[in-house]
């Protein structure tokens, strides 16, 4: 059992990471209807500049202390993305918006291939160990002395997203700017004529969830201890696909879609395994109970099967609810 | 482009030079060693390694003012990026052979070797890989095909025979569904069943991973004594990391690709104390102070993983020529298949396959903060370094094959 | 300051190749309902989003309130107090009504009196009140109509822009339609109206325009419009 | 009142107004045609010339051309977004490796597997088809690209516990193309000219793709072709006009994936080593990009999106050191830094300069520009 | 005309659709006779599209069947129910728009056509015969409704009368035996919609009958035999037309007291004065 909420802790805080990238596609989405491919580009983005600025305060003396270092790099790392993701849509998308629906698609794949490279060539290309300016102090959740922890970056990280996730609720449902939002994604044109100046939304859509990818970044090297200068693209992908998930276009999907998607990773890879372990059939063969004697984990499908458990159940709700969980059915009326 | 005209031209000049007659003894001639590997893509730093160690050897060979034929040899290296992608192999391969390449070190990974091979084989140029280590590479019967690391199925023995002899009762084995990691951790696990060790969990990953806590969660349920992982530094160093952190115990073991400096960079100078992984060949730091201390000289950096084996390939393709007297690759094979070379790795004989011939593989731990070499296994059995040390410097038999000498470095 | 709001002059607009609207001029003065008919694919669709600055002048000029808003974005001129409801209306699909009206009143920052012209449009249009959180895209289409009028007047123009108001409506609720354009005139706002029921429209109307294949072909009096031999017999099915 | 059948005779007689399709090409085609098809002939032998390692990349460019074509048919024609395509190359690479390797010791002729091949990859077709069919636009791309990456790790995984696929050490020594003696994978000369292994499949891949070029030129001109147009310019309208979508999606699906298995088969034998590394992500949104840039819809636009996107990396290979190093006199960034930025830079730029693709189809073209001869006809009835 | 009674082509009996808490129909009852033209009218909302749309399969019924000549129609697929022969037009135009008119009408040919994937690879003989028989019908029919002249232009490039039309042949196309028309006259001018009401007759006179949904009361009165009229989902009053028109209900719910005069009377003196 005590694995069992370890692996939920584990599961949340990545998925509470998830989350974050997945609001950025989420609204970029939803606004434009485009699959910002660059969008884990910045997150990298985010956790490389981030880098720079600890390894220069870190090596300056050390005077300040570590939460200050990592709240000065975060500051930076900000709105250096958020320049990013505004110059995104501005060269590239911007454009394009009236364009066939996959010409943005290939140029955010050539932006994210371009972003990659630059990384490379200031970061170079070997993984960096990113520096842990807060000591890790682990909390017991249970009372065995070997059990279950919750450390305080896991700590740290849940609770910022939820802060952000909040932030960014109250934003787009209680402001103007949020209602010109949904406005601008639902009818851009017709927007403009409620007085709405949709470019200006747009490119502010763009860098708020730019901002957000700089801080998940942040989060993601300095929880893992490592960023790398292709690290976003698997990570912008699962946030795709827990977007999706929790229905693409919907703020409170994402993050639904993020956690669930860092929980069944956590999960999967912890349990399925286990689950499909032969040896729970040795009773029906003899030849089974043999092969189990010796190899007592004959497992079908192990922690190597973790990401088809994730598209699986991805797929699955898909078939049921076309929409993801919270996705709007957009009803077609003929 | 307009390069065709210099390419067409350049192996011209070869044909001629090689050909015994033509030319008086002042001339000079350009031979051209291929040294591909991935460039781009997401292990790009240890092919840009591994052609790193291939210049170092070159630039020294050239330095040497080396004479094949009676005429002074400019070695040229043709660096072509593989991308790590299979399909570029026979590709690549072909561009070399085009290039009249007159012998090759490379590929990086098994995966794009193995098709590359069949395309030398086919041009006759021979092939010597310093990191594939897919047992499947030297089995097609490629006579020009050759590597000088350890096979999966002779380091993963090595491995899991050190670990047995720890008396570890429970392991765990993880890898990064790589052929490379997949293939070492089959062997360490093989051996360790065979061993009797009761292996707990069988875990993988992925080499893009930067997550493995859910894995060691699991991993930390099943309660190991040891964790053995077949991957790369890059994902090494941070599972070693998060383990720590989860409060996991248990003794890290690895293979070559994270028996690097790096992992105590990503996993944090504490948690890497005390990680055990292995080595082909003798301890780099041991025995090639030289080579160690030439690399960085040249790039400022040490060297990650390869560097000193395609180093020794690349030296290996030089000895063969000088042994023929020619880079006329028909002509020096011979002497490459029965060449006796002391290298930056120790001592290098080929058997029929084209493998290493019984290449001894150290063990290092991390020890305040050094990879330290402490066992040396080799046809099977695990001797404690300082008493392999201790008998190469009395000559007996079992370390015969390597040079004293540097032995004698490697005690102070 | 002179009496006239709205004035194209020389105004042509075309997709790509096609001349749409080729250099027409047009005026309407402050208070009036000018309204502008003709047949299918004669430009009045293009002349409006022209003026709102959803489409790009080849050339001309666009004068309102004195200003020249040539080129101007269409959310410049909403602020300005233009207000266009567009053919094929517009709707937030997934938005609710009330958020669709929330929007029409985005240009203004009076919350008090925003909440009080929602119940003044609600009086006019009861049905939408009945349905207020139902989302916009699954209305019946005259549900729709009636939202868009609402949600343009929402924003307090000064002058309106309605293309085809009654396409698609009840006779009921043409008339009431009607009714309301004539009351929001009333109060004093200027009116364009593109509309299709030709006689309705003269009816209503100070002034008319009639436009075919791209060119203004008549103007004046709504009545004498009404009485023109041609008009009759292109707009209003009567045999020429 | 007169029950004269509802049906298409109509008093209305009217001449048509344009030839109908299926007309006679001019001789001048014909002569082109001609001087093209010795183009290509000789083509190997020109670029041996050069250098054999272009024959390779020819060869692998046309492989490109299969899979940006059976992909066309999916997204080009039906508009269903695919990123998951790769995983029918695998499924087809794998069939042809497992039945024609030491693996399992089968060593069957490619003229059975390749069908077999096909006829996998299309189940797979309809497998993944069949439960997505209700979703729309990118909620379909997410779906694909998760059955992409479920195929590639069960390719890398099915060896334990039991060994279906080798896993991640892939499938060696992977028997050539054979026929009747005569093998693809050996150099054979005729006469004083040596046809070397890459010439062979060359010339195996050419006549392949010339099939596959008239075959989809025909589809995308039939009823087929039409009913495919309609469920992607608007699906509703399409089914009340008694289209079955589900069955066209469906074909679609079965026939794109069956293109891709067909090109895995041929992938396998050329490589003679296959492994799961090949059919990556990656490799599915290179093989979209190839249709999209190339130009949707368009058979000989993809074909030119194919051949680019597979040339112009290998064209940077040769020429961007070298430039440095004239322009510099050294290297001051690896070449191959500069050649990946190149190259997505010029996805950018081709986007940005030719949205609907370098040869638009002539749908695709219509949806952006605004452009349009004025028509004549604007009557009231 | 009047006296003969006509086989009843479609049997409606207590069709049900609701959205969540709307009852958009509830238990509607009616007949549609061969050959004529049943108009169907109501409010905006009342449940007209709707109708329309559980017809042809577009939203499954909540109840109540459909019997279309002789068979039943309720739980098909749109494409089954255009095979069986309803064809419809959209209130809000769907036509193909980035294909040619021409092209939108061929579609509409494909139920009644056979060719498959192998036809269309191999070119037989008889596909090769279908498809120039698809042509050759389809700018018939276009030039039946009468926008031949715009056969190669492109859908979204025709003007919206022209696009009414356009979907009208397409739906023709489809050779049904019921087309169902929705708003077909909406944004045409009086002058246009006379010519609209000619383009029906000529369909009726082809056999085809026509289910029509107009809020403009002067065509609808002139061509459609008998209407039914809907009022909140529910059938307030059904029969020949001039009787309707003549209902109460029907007037206080629908028609109103007549436009001109209500805005008439509403009209304030500044804006009469400067109309007369
Ligand atoms: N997006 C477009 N692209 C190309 N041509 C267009 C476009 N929109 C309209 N047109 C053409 O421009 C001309 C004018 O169209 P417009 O919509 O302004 O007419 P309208 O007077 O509003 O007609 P309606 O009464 O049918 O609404 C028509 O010939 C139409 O076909
Ligand atoms: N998909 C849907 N979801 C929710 N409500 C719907 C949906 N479709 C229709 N409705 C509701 O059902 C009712 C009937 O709509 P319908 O479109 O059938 O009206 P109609 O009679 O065609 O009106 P109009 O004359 O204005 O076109 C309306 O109140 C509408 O809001
Ligand atoms: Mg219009
Ligand atoms: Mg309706």
């Amino acid at each position: 059992m005590d694995t069992f909420l370890q692996q939920l802790v584990n599961g949340v805080t990545l998925g509470s990471v998830y989350a974050i990238v997945a609001l950025g596609y989420t609204m970029v989405y939803g606004i434009i209807q485009l699959i910002n491919f660059a969008h884990g580009e910045v997150v990298m983005l985010g956790a490389m500049v981030a880098y720079s600025v600890i390894v220069a305060l870190a090596g300056a003396g050390g005077a300040l202390p570590p939460l200050a270092i990592l709240a000065i790099a975060t500051l930076t790392a900000i709105p250096v993305c958020m320049v990013v993701g505004y110059l995104l849509e501005r060269v590239a998308y911007r454009p394009l918006r009236r364009a066939p629906r996959l010409a943005p698609l290939i140029t955010a794949i050539g932006l994210s291939i371009v972003l990659q490279n630059i990384a490379l060539i200031i970061w170079t290309r070997n993984p960096l160990p990113y520096p842990q300016v807060i000591a890790t102090v682990p909390y017991r959740l249970t009372a065995t002395p070997d059990g279950a922890t919750i450390t305080n970056v896991q700590i740290g990280i849940i609770g910022l997203s939820i802060v952000m996730m909040a932030g960014l609720l109250l934003l787009v449902y209680r402001t103007r700017f949020g209602v010109a939002m949904r406005a601008v994604a639902q009818n851009p044109q017709v927007a403009g004529l409620m007085g709405i100046d949709i470019n200006r939304i747009i490119s502010a859509t763009f860098a708020l969830g730019a901002a957000l990818a700089a801080v998940a970044g942040v989060m993601d090297a300095s929880y893992y201890g490592v960023a790398h200068y292709q690290m976003g693209f698997l990570l912008g992908l699962k946030a795709f696909s827990a977007a999706v998930l929790g229905g693409i276009g919907n703020l409170a999907g994402a993050m639904l879609g993020g956690l669930l998607m860092g929980m069944i990773e956590a999960l999967g890879a912890g349990y399925v395994g286990e689950l499909t372990n032969l040896c729970h059939l040795s009773g029906w063969s003899d030849a089974l109970a043999q092969r189990c004697v010796n190899d007592p984990h004959l497992e079908l499908f192990g922690s190597n099967y973790q990401d088809v458990f994730a598209f699986v159940v991805l797929i699955l709700v898909l078939v049921f609810r076309p929409s993801g969980l919270l996705g709007e059915r957009v009803s077609d009326r003929a | 482009g307009k390069e065709e005209p210099k390419q067409a031209a350049a192996p011209r000049t070869e044909t001629a030079a090689a050909a015994p007659a033509a030319a008086p003894a002042a001339e000079t001639i350009t031979v051209k060693i291929g040294s591909a590997g991935p460039l781009t893509g997401e292990i790009a730093h240890l092919g840009k390694d591994n052609d790193n160690g291939v210049r170092l050897a070159i630039d020294q060979a050239n330095e040497k003012k080396i004479k094949l034929g009676g005429k002074t040899v400019t070695f040229e290296v043709l660096s072509e990026d593989d991308q790590a992608d299979p399909k570029l192999g026979p590709t690549i391969a072909q561009k070399l052979a085009d290039a009249k390449a007159a012998g090759v070190v490379g590929h990086l990974n098994s995966g794009v070797t193995i098709p590359a091979s069949a395309v030398y084989n086919q041009a006759g140029i021979p092939m010597i890989s310093g990191s594939a280590t897919n047992p499947k590479l030297t089995e097609q019967g490629f006579k020009d095909i050759f590597r000088i690391v350890g096979r999966d199925d002779q380091q993963g023995p090595a491995v899991a025979q050190y670990l047995e002899s720890m008396k570890i009762k429970k392991v765990a084995i993880a890898d990064d569904a790589t052929a490379y990691g997949e293939g070492l951790a089959n062997e360490v696990e093989k051996t360790l069943k065979a061993a009797g060790v009761n292996v707990v969990a069988r875990e993988k990953t992925n080499d893009k991973a930067t997550d493995f806590k859910a894995i060691l969660t699991k991993i930390k349920g099943r309660n190991p004594d040891a964790v053995f992982y077949g991957g790369m530094d890059a994902t090494g160093g941070p599972m070693l990391k998060q383990a720590r952190e989860l409060g996991i115990k248990a003794v890290f073991s690895f293979g070559d690709g994270a028996c690097t400096d790096t992992m105590k960079k990503l996993a944090g100078d504490k948690n890497a104390e005390g990680f055990i992984c292995s080595q082909a060949g003798l301890p780099v730091v041991a025995a090639s102070k030289g080579f160690l201390d030439a690399y960085k000289a040249k790039y400022k950096v040490d060297p990650i993983i390869y560097a000193p084996f395609t180093y020794d390939a690349a030296n290996l393709l030089i000895a063969a020529m000088q042994k023929a007297d020619s880079p006329d690759p028909a002509k020096y094979l011979p002497d490459l298949q029965k060449i006796s070379y002391d290298g930056a790795t120790g001592h290098i004989e080929f058997d029929d396959k084209g493998d290493r011939k019984l290449a001894e593989i150290t063990i290092f731990t991390m020890k305040d903060g050094k990879l330290d070499p402490i066992a040396v296994v080799k046809g099977g059995k695990s001797v404690a370094f300082a008493d392999f040390m201790k008998a190469a410097d009395a000559g007996t038999p079992s370390a015969s094959t390597t040079a004293p000498a540097k032995a004698d470095e490697a005690k102070k | 300051m002179t009496g006239i709001l709205l004035a194209l002059r020389n105004v042509a607009i075309s997709y790509g190749g096609i001349r749409a609207v080729k250099g027409i001029d047009l005026e309407v003065a402050r208070g009036e309902l000018v309204c502008l008919i003709g047949t299918n694919g004669a430009g009045k669709t293009t002349t409006l989003k022209g003026i709102c600055g959803l489409l790009p002048l080849t050339t001309g000029t666009i004068e309102y309130d004195g200003a020249d808003v040539t080129g101007r974005p269409a959310f410049e001129l909403v602020r300005k107090g233009l207000a266009l409801v567009p053919e094929g209306r517009g709707m937030f699909g997934a938005l609710t009504i009330d958020e669709n009206l929330t929007m029409g009143a985005y240009a203004r920052r009076d919350r008090p009196v925003i909440a009080q012209d929602v119940e003044r449009v609600f009086a006019l249009f009861p049905r939408l009140k009945e349905r207020r959180k139902q989302t916009a895209g699954t209305l019946s289409g005259g549900e729709q109509q009636m939202l868009a009028i609402a949600r343009a007047m929402m924003s307090r123009p000064r002058m309106l822009l309605l293309d085809e108001p009654s396409m698609g409506l009840a006779p009921l609720m043409v008339q009431k339609v009607f009714e309301t354009i004539l009351d929001v005139a009333q109060e004093g706002v200027t009116i364009l109206l593109v509309e299709q029921n030709a006689k309705l429209a003269l009816d209503v109307a100070d002034r008319g325009y009639v436009m075919e294949s791209g060119e203004v072909t008549l103007a004046g009096k709504a009545s004498s419009l009404l009485h023109d031999p041609k008009v009759r017999a292109a707009y209003l099915g009567e045999a020429a | 009142m007169n029950h004269s059948a509802p049906g298409m005779k109509t008093s209305v007689a009217a001449p048509l107004a344009q030839p109908l399709p299926g007309v006679r090409r001019p001789a001048t085609a014909w002569i082109g045609i001609v001087l093209l098809a010795v183009a290509l002939a000789v083509l190997p032998f020109v670029l041996t010339g050069i250098g054999t390692a272009w024959v390779r990349i020819t060869n692998l460019a046309i492989l490109y051309c299969f899979l940006a074509l059976g992909l066309n048919i999916v997204v080009g024609f039906a508009g269903l977004l695919d990123l998951g395509y790769i995983a029918f190359y695998g499924v087809g690479a794998y069939t042809y490796a497992l039945l024609a390797s030491p693996h399992f010791g089968l060593h069957l002729p490619f003229w059975i597997i390749l069908p077999i091949g096909a006829l996998i990859a299309c189940l797979f077709g309809v497998l993944l088809g069949a439960p997505t069919l209700k979703l729309r636009g990118d909620y379909l791309a997410i779906v694909t690209l998760g059955f992409g990456e479920i195929v590639r790790i069960f390719l890398n995984n099915l060896s334990r516990p039991f060994n279906l696929t080798n896993g991640a050490q892939g499938i060696t020594l992977i028997d050539p193309f054979r026929i009747d003696g005569f093998t693809f994978g050996k150099p054979h000369t005729i006469g004083s000219l040596v046809v070397s292994t890459p010439v062979n499949y060359y010339y195996f891949l050419l006549i392949v793709l010339v099939a596959v070029i008239v075959l989809n030129l025909r589809l995308q001109n039939s009823r087929v072709g039409r009913a495919w147009e309609a469920i992607r310019e608007d699906e509703i309208a399409a089914r009340a006009m008694g289209i079955n979508t589900r069955n066209m999606k469906l074909l679609a699906f079965a026939m794109g994936a069956s293109f891709g298995g067909i090109a895995g088969g041929m992938f396998s034998a050329m490589q003679q080593f296959i492994s799961p590394e090949s059919f990556v992500l990656v490799e599915s949104i290179m093989v979209l990009s190839m249709v999209v840039l190339g130009g949707m819809g368009n058979v000989f636009g993809v074909i030119v999106g194919a051949l680019l996107l597979s040339y112009v990396p290998e064209v940077l290979r040769y020429t961007v050191g070298p430039a440095q190093m004239a322009l510099f006199g050294r290297t001051l960034i690896d070449p191959e830094v500069i050649r990946m930025l190149m190259f997505g830079l010029a996805l950018v730029l081709m986007m940005l300069f030719r949205p609907a693709g370098i040869l638009p189809s002539a749908v695709r073209k219509r949806e952006f520009e605004t452009a349009r001869r004025p028509g004549n006809g604007q009557g009231t009835p | 005309m009047t006296g003969e009674v006509r086989p009843v082509l479609l049997d409606a009996q207590g069709i049900t659709k609701r959205f969540g808490g709307v009852h958009a129909l509830s238990d509607v009852d009616f007949q549609i006779r061969r050959g004529e033209i049943y108009g169907l009218i109501g409010p905006n909302g009342a449940g007209k599209t709707s109708l329309f749309n559980v017809l042809t399969g577009i939203y499954p019924a909540d109840g109540g069947r459909f019997v279309f000549d002789d068979r039943p129609l309720i739980g098909l697929k749109p494409n089954e129910v255009a095979e069986h022969g309803v064809a419809r037009t959209f209130q809000n135009i769907r036509l193909f728009a980035n294909l040619s008119a021409l092209e939108n009408v061929m579609i509409g040919r494909h139920v009644r056509t056979r060719a498959g994937v192998f036809g269309a690879i191999l070119r037989d003989r008889r596909t090769m015969d279908e498809e120039r028989a698809i042509e050759k019908d389809a700018y018939e029919l276009l030039a039946f409704v009468g926008v031949h002249r715009r056969a190669n232009d492109l859908a979204k490039h025709l003007a919206y009368g022209d696009q009414r039309r356009l979907e009208i042949a397409r739906a023709l196309a489809t050779e049904p035996k019921l087309l169902a028309l929705d708003e077909p006259a909406a944004g045409m001018n009086a002058t246009e919609t006379a010519g609209l009401k000619s383009l029906l007759e000529q369909i009726r006179a082809r056999g085809v009958t026509i289910l029509l949904i107009e809020h403009d009361m002067k065509l609808v009165m002139s061509v459609c035999d008998r209407v039914l009229v809907l009022d909140y989902g529910k059938k307030i009053a059904e029969g020949p037309a001039a009787e309707v028109q003549r209902n109460e209900k029907v007037i206080a719910a629908y028609l109103g007291g007549g436009v001109e005069l209500a805005v008439r009377r509403r009209t304030s003196p500044e804006v009469r004065s400067a109309v007369q």
